[in-house]
């Protein structure tokens, strides 16, 4: 599948996601610089981590008016496959392709850290290599992971099966002191109604390989680029 | 412009007395004048001296520096250059260097972390090396209670400040350590240090060529920040130092993260010749030390040099501190290319000047010259001086023997032990650092040494710093040669060979003939170390007056040290890499083997220390023959894949490292060792435990007897309990308990 | 969303200031505020009720009229300064 | 560092509520402001001169005095909320 690694100022795991596409998974990947017009024909559109500009302000914010947004809403308008990572998951919400605003992590410190997250979807295409419940383990690093959104608009999000990822502990149990940033019914990772965007907090990217001694995010890269054509949604799984 | 400098109106008259204001002696300022032929103007004075500051030209300390060895068939660039340059195969080379930002970081400690690992990042990408991993070294004072009250804001300032630097730059922190000891209130350590790759045919350097070549300037505006910076590095601390807030540095890593990509592609690009960041002494010190570089001169018109307020006067713009700017020569009428790629990540870029054949610095301004100064005999005819050096006067009161009592109950001095900040777990540090961006990371901080993988090639990283201060307070020497022993040890835990060294020589005054003797015993200490383990120095930092009130710190000579290890699947056939190369038992059934015999010396021992509250006598010895034979033990059997495990004796001794190898999973074990409760403090060196499959102890055994190690099998992993007989009696605890006591030392001592 | 425009100061060549307060809505919980309260109590103030914790922007800016500016500020807060999700802004209008 | 104490509002039992204004000092850099001022020109607002990003905290206390409040609120900026050597604070009051 031709994938796109959009590249803002301040971006860092640009190179990570490329290496996973390009090397591990063997698709054919460019970057895109974020004052592109055009995504020159990807399919998947990968908004990766970092700090673009900075951070400043709000994570995400400045980069949500980079002039490849434009293109890039227009891809998932189309039902084009749009995955954020972290900054990039946080620039999702900024854009409004995804619902809800992230915080600054509950203790206002930076974290680093391995987290496990429960696979609330598998009728994804994202997640065709999980099966639902499943417990994966992911690194995450950021300060602000906090997940919010108003109540209603929360309760829209379950009751829409909009929650792909959740915090929870090795055993597959929400509990508080999983939930390390303090995000909002243990939020980790969101899709559009339309499943072909999806945002997360987590970094696939870092645990796609044996010799890091983790491969938990392989699955959610390989799900990124399974079943081709320009449809993100799995061929109606039923559900 | 042939016309003579002169002091314009309004800025001060220079003569001998504010020469001494600037930390020049009546004989520098001498030979300044000398040199000059005339006085100089105040911008020439302000120059003069930065250029001849303790920091910039390391003039008590380069004849001491002399001693390091700084050769090997690795080394591409040693000391010198930004930072050193060492082959680690398949055609790739790594930069690294360490760094000091102690007093800017003790005024304001998240600015002056932050602006430290902007710094040190800086170094390596002028060398066109791209940051893959930074490491920091770290010191405070008592954090306990009500006086502890302003180290704990340090702590948190200088922990969040490295955090949010290196993570929005995108570079993984993999490591460090930290130390909390009471001659560090007055005066904290901040060391940073960073590591960069790049192909052997893509170095560069920071040179200064061709007559006509343009100068560019790249980055962040000047301001008034940071202005005396490195004069400030070379002084004493005391109450005026308070009046000196203003010269804080704030940092702006977005812009060191622009900075640095665009730099790397410019110097991609072909049409760069030379580049220098501005660290300490700003504009001053890239333009000198460039065109010395290059045996050139360099004309610079100030007006054209961004400025952040307008009304800088020229003096000021060239002593500012303002971070991330870069200086870039390219070749004659190709700057537009440079230009481009700058302006593409959104940085200004303006031409300030050119190079010229004159062997001088021409600075103009506002059509007037206010330098004129040749570059080479400032830049290395600065003054050198071998102050006297003397042991001082309590060594001998230091070093008196004192007796160790043995504990009556060692369980509850290894919990004791477990529960102080120093011997605590580190977490609450580093989980505010990325660890694993770039995903290079196998082991990251927690370990003995942090491994990061080379993409595109079979072999990996290792690296690790060390030192342990108490050790090198009460025998320099032996201090010194340990923090390179320990540095090398913990690299052969992981199975790497070592490649390079940096290191970063914290002390208090030179001009105190005790600390002179205490700088020149470590370098000496630390050079027939590297002598002995054929490591040689490529690059270090010195950071002298780390004294308030005239309570100096403890020499602080912090090493880091590089290694490579070649094959890394080689090392993997007994489990995943991760779990085989961190440190901690993961497998229930391996035999826990101990390597090296204890010396019995107990000076400056974390137990004498921490729990006796006492410092005094000899630090453990350092065999260099016993290390190197361990060591080569430890490589081998890494490569032959034997090890499932591997962890060495530092801090805390025995009982300590076994505690930690199972607090890392929870994971126990049972055993026996024939020595006393004493010795299982004992922090005798040369020593290691590794857990390996049964099939492989007669392998890993009959290769120690071969290599000359002593070592016996003391027991089994298995069980959540730490059992362990010792000549007298038993330890035993359950894993978890020691876990929860061990993992809220810190946070609960920070607050 | 309260854009009260008390008093706007008009600088030379209409230079406006305006100064936006941007804090979490009132519903939403506000960890660095709690974080300061905590703190202040830990140092030992006894009197505080409750914090607030915000952010605070000085925008200087050339517009033809006070109508315009206002109207370019409020633009501002709601493209990029605030988050309405999370976040309400203020505008006042300062004098040089 | 000015705390011009223009207007204490008095609530009920001696409430007080201040609002403390915290930028960085003027010859410190402001790389917050400095982003946002280009990011706002790339999104079109070409009249904005400079922007100064700050933080703002409104702190509801109780006190017996305005004066009390007034110390009160002087010795947190300087412990707590500003950092005097990077940053410069006003305070004000306000009526709740
Ligand atoms: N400031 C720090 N930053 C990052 N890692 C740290 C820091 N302090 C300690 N660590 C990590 O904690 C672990 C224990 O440190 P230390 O006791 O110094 O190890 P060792 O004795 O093996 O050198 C190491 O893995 C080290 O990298
Ligand atoms: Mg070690």
């Amino acid at each position: 599948m031709k994938c796109g690694i959009v590249v803002f100022p301040g971006s860092n795991c640009d190179h990570d996601v490329y290496h996973v596409l390009s090397h591990v998974l063997e698709q054919e990947t460019r970057f895109l610089w974020h004052q592109e017009t055009s995504l020159e024909g990807c399919e998947l559109v990968v908004l990766p981590g970092g700090f673009s500009y900075g951070d400043y302000l709000r994570a995400g914010s400045m980069a949500a008016h980079s002039p490849i947004m434009a293109a890039v809403r227009r891809h998932a308008e189309a039902g084009g496959r749009v995955l954020g990572i972290c900054n990039g998951f946080q620039m999702l919400l900024e854009t409004g392709l995804l619902p809800g605003a992230m915080r600054r992590n509950r203790d206002l410190r930076f974290l680093s850290v391995d987290v496990h997250l429960r696979v609330e979807r598998d009728d994804l295409t994202w997640c065709s290599s999980y099966r639902r419940g499943d417990v994966l383990r992911m690194p995450i690093a950021h300060a602000e992971g906090n997940y919010v959104d108003t109540g209603e608009a929360l309760d829209e999000l379950e009751r829409r099966g909009q929650v792909v990822f959740r915090y929870v502990d090795a055993a597959g149990r929400r509990e508080p002191a999983a939930n390390l940033n303090g995000s909002e019914r243990a939020i980790a990772g969101i899709c559009n109604a339309g499943g072909n965007v999806l945002g997360l907090m987590p970094h696939p990217e870092r645990c796609a390989e044996e010799m890091l001694g983790n491969r938990d995010g392989l699955g959610l890269l390989a799900g990124a680029v399974a079943g081709g054509g320009r449809v993100g949604v799995l061929a109606a799984a039923g559900g | 412009m042939t016309t003579t400098p002169s002091s314009a109106a309004g800025e001060p008259v220079v003569d001998s007395a504010l020469a001494a204001d600037h930390g020049l002696t009546g004989e520098e300022f001498g030979g300044l004048c000398d040199l000059l032929g005339r006085s100089p103007t105040w911008t020439e004075l302000g120059i003069a001296s930065a250029l001849y500051s303790e920091h910039c030209s390391y003039k008590s300390s380069k004849i001491h520096l002399r001693r390091f060895p700084t050769r090997s068939r690795r080394v591409v660039h040693g000391p010198g250059e930004n930072a050193g340059v060492v082959d680690i195969g398949h055609g790739w080379v790594a930069a690294f260097k360490m760094e000091s930002h102690n007093h800017p970081s003790f005024i304001e400690p998240y600015q002056g972390a932050a602006t430290g690992v902007g710094g040190i990042l800086r170094d390596v990408f002028t060398m066109g090396a791209r940051p893959i991993a930074c490491l920091d070294s770290l010191r405070f004072g008592e954090i306990d209670g009500e006086r502890g009250a302003r180290m704990r804001h340090l702590v948190d300032g200088v922990v969040r400040g490295i955090g949010d630097y290196g993570n929005c730059v995108g570079i993984p922190t993999v490591g460090g350590e930290t130390g909390f000891h009471p001659s560090y209130n007055g005066n904290i350590l901040v060391n940073a240090f960073a590591l960069g790759v790049c192909r052997e045919d893509r170095i560069f350097t920071a040179t200064a060529s061709g007559a006509g070549n343009p100068i560019l300037y790249a980055g962040s505006r000047t301001g008034r920040d940071g202005i005396h910076g490195a004069t400030m590095a070379s002084e004493a601390f005391d109450a005026e130092s308070e009046a000196k807030r203003p010269t804080v540095q704030v940092g702006d890593p977005f812009t060191e993260k622009v900075l640095l990509e665009a730099s790397l592609e410019a110097m991609r690009s072909g049409v760069v010749l030379g580049v220098q960041d501005m660290g300490a002494a700003g504009l001053t010190s890239s333009c000198f030390e460039m065109a010395a570089r290059g045996g050139a001169g360099v004309d610079i018109d100030l007006d054209l040099v961004p400025l952040r307020e307008a009304s800088l006067t020229p003096y000021e713009i060239m002593l500012s501190e303002s971070q991330e700017r870069m200086v870039f020569v390219t070749q004659r009428g190709q700057e537009e290319a440079v230009v481009e790629i700058l302006s593409r990540w959104g940085l200004e870029a303006s031409k300030i000047g050119r190079v010229t054949d004159s062997g001088r610095a021409r600075l103009t301004f506002r059509g007037r010259t206010v330098a004129d100064m040749p570059v080479e005999p400032l830049v290395d005819g600065a003054p050198v001086y071998d102050r006297p050096a003397a042991p001082p006067a309590d060594l001998r009161e230091r070093q008196r023997a004192v007796d160790c009592e043995a504990p009556e109950d060692p369980l509850r001095a290894l919990r004791s032990l477990l529960g102080t900040p120093e011997l605590g777990d580190k977490t609450w540090i580093h989980r505010q650092y990325d660890s694993t961006v770039r995903s290079n990371t196998i082991i990251g901080p927690g370990s003995d040494a942090a491994v990061l993988r080379l993409k595109g090639t079979p072999s990996a990283l290792a690296l690790t710093s060390d030192v342990n201060p108490s050790y090198c307070w009460l025998e320099p020497r032996m201090g010194g040669r340990q923090a390179v022993a320990e540095a090398v040890r913990n690299l052969a835990t992981v199975g790497a060979e070592p490649v390079g060294m940096t290191n970063c020589l914290n002390f208090g005054s030179p001009e105190n003939p005790g600390i002179a003797w205490q700088l020149r015993e470590c370098i000496e200490g630390m050079a027939e170390a590297c002598r002995a383990f054929d490591v040689p120095v490529i690059s270090g930092n010195v950071s002298l007056y780390n004294e308030t009130e005239g309570e100096a710190v403890h020499p602080t000579p912090t090493v880091a040290i590089v290694g490579v290890i070649d094959r890394l699947r080689d090392l993997g056939t007994e489990g995943d890499l991760h779990l085989v190369l961190g440190c901690g038992f993961w497998r229930p059934g391996d035999r826990i083997v101990l390597l090296g015999s204890d010396s019995g010396e107990y000076g400056g021992s974390a137990y004498q220390r921490l729990l006796q509250r006492v410092e005094a006598g000899r630090p453990p010895a350092v065999d260099l023959e016993a290390e190197a034979a361990l060591c080569g033990l430890l490589r081998q059997s890494r490569r032959a894949g034997w090890l499932s495990g591997c962890h060495d004796l530092a801090d805390g001794g025995l009982l300590v490292a076994l505690a930690e190898c199972a607090m890392a999973r929870g994971i126990g074990l049972r055993g026996a060792v024939g020595c006393g409760p004493l010795a299982l403090f004992s922090e005798g060196q040369a020593r290691a435990i590794v857990t390996v499959p049964g099939s492989r102890t007669e392998d890993l055994l009959a290769a120690a007897e071969a290599g000359g190690v002593p070592a016996s099998e003391i027991g089994d992993v298995g069980g959540d309990r730490l059992v362990l007989d010792f000549d007298g009696g038993t330890v035993d605890s359950a894993v978890d308990d020691l876990r929860r006591i061990w993992t809220e030392a810190l946070p609960r001592a920070v607050g | 969303m309260t854009s009260q425009a008390s008093r706007h100061a008009e600088g030379p060549e209409g230079r406006f200031v305006a100064r936006v307060l941007v804090y979490p809505r009132a519903e939403v919980l506000d960890p660095q505020g709690r974080a300061i309260e905590d703190a202040l109590g830990r140092i030992g103030f006894d009197g505080v009720r409750r914090i607030r914790a915000g952010k605070s922007f000085e925008v200087a800016l050339e517009a033809a009229d006070e109508e315009q500016a206002s109207e370019a500020v409020d633009r501002m807060c709601r493209q990029l300064l605030a988050n309405p999700i999370v976040e309400d802004y203020t505008v006042e209008w300062v004098s040089e």
